[in-house]
């Protein structure tokens, strides 16, 4: 399946850019996600805290994402 | 319940407009503003970023579960800047309307409490030496 | 530190730019309007009467617990209505700056909740029947 | 010595004026100046509480009163 990545904050600058486009098997799951990012770019597990979000949502590290999910990369929150 | 996610600078009055209730007795009003220093550095200026449509989603449902824990609450309003801020400037406006103080405390620190800890924006401190995204790192 | 007594509605927006200091990032405010309702009667508007004098005085020593009790404060303002006011006048405005915002909160309701407990003023609610001097009697 | 006694709200109510001129012994207490005033006019016991201002603070039962003092009578107040 065919994934988007909406990449933000210090996170969009360790990438390099503001989206990814990663090609995944089905069922692959935000935990697996995850690491695969954090391997690809190593800067990721510096942070204090990486979360993903689905439709708008935090993920659990074993939710299964799917094609039409709108995925985004979360560092490490600071509004207010 | 005034949820928004700007460009441009806030309007206080706006947000106090917003919170007149016949039955409110009280209103608290949380503003953030920008701060010419940050752990010991001078600050020139920060810059917002947002996840836009998660931010509003976030920021409704912080309002929401403060209106679940104070039922009586009777207005909420939380506005979030984005972009360049200078010094001074209002980053957040938080206000809420209740019977009774008390609680308008209490739903309006919550509020900003909350929304510091799970809401998808993100500051980048600039100094005159160089710049850093507040939090990221440990 | 401002602190007044006033016979005319209150200007919120000066009493926030009063605020206004570099190194704060964290602006409380508590505004107590007039209520429809007290006690499960309807209110038609209420009097408040104050002794002036020590009203302020007792205003003024209020700000200054809060700045003794809370170093940091940097900013503080008490503004207190008198005279006849409708339903949703404001009564009462409190606002602090504070570097961070955990202080704003506190400082704002220590004077709020203090003001309520020693500062000479006194409020006389009308209903529809009759009027009633707020909790004069047990 | 001679004193001028300020009313407030439901005090002055009670006693119908918004000043009382009073003649008192030299070294009278605030406690007896408040029993005076209850006695003379027994709607005051009726208040939650009945405190007296001396120079816009509040004053202590065993003070002792003199003729320059400023001195008010604070009913419950109520602002806010």
């Amino acid at each position: 399946m065919n994934l988007t990545i909406a990449l933000f904050g210090i996170a969009r600058e360790i990438v390099g850019q503001s989206q990814l486009q990663l090609a995944l098997p089905t069922g692959t799951s935000v935990q697996q996600l995850l690491r695969q990012l954090q391997e690809q770019y190593p800067g990721l597990t510096q942070l204090s805290s990486l979360a993903v979000a689905r439709n708008n949502e935090y993920a659990q590290g074993e939710e299964l994402l799917q094609e039409r999910d709108e995925i985004a990369l979360i560092p490490p929150v600071s509004g207010g | 319940m005034l949820i928004e996610l700007t460009d441009l600078p806030i309007d206080v009055a706006a947000v106090l407009q917003a919170m007149q209730a016949d039955g409110a007795g009280a209103v608290n009003t949380f503003i953030g503003t920008v701060r010419n220093q940050s752990t010991g550095r001078r600050v020139m200026r920060l810059h917002y970023e947002a996840y836009d449509a998660m931010a509003l989603h976030q920021l409704r449902r912080v309002a929401e579960q403060a209106q679940e824990r104070w039922p009586m609450l009777q207005k909420v309003a939380v506005v979030h800047r984005k972009g360049t801020l200078a010094i001074g400037d209002i980053a957040v406006v938080v206000a809420v309307a209740t019977p009774h103080r008390a609680e308008s405390f209490a739903a309006c620190q919550f509020i900003i409490d909350t929304l510091k800890q799970v809401v998808p924006i993100w500051k980048k401190e600039e100094y005159e030496d160089g710049t850093v995204w507040v939090a990221a790192h440990p």
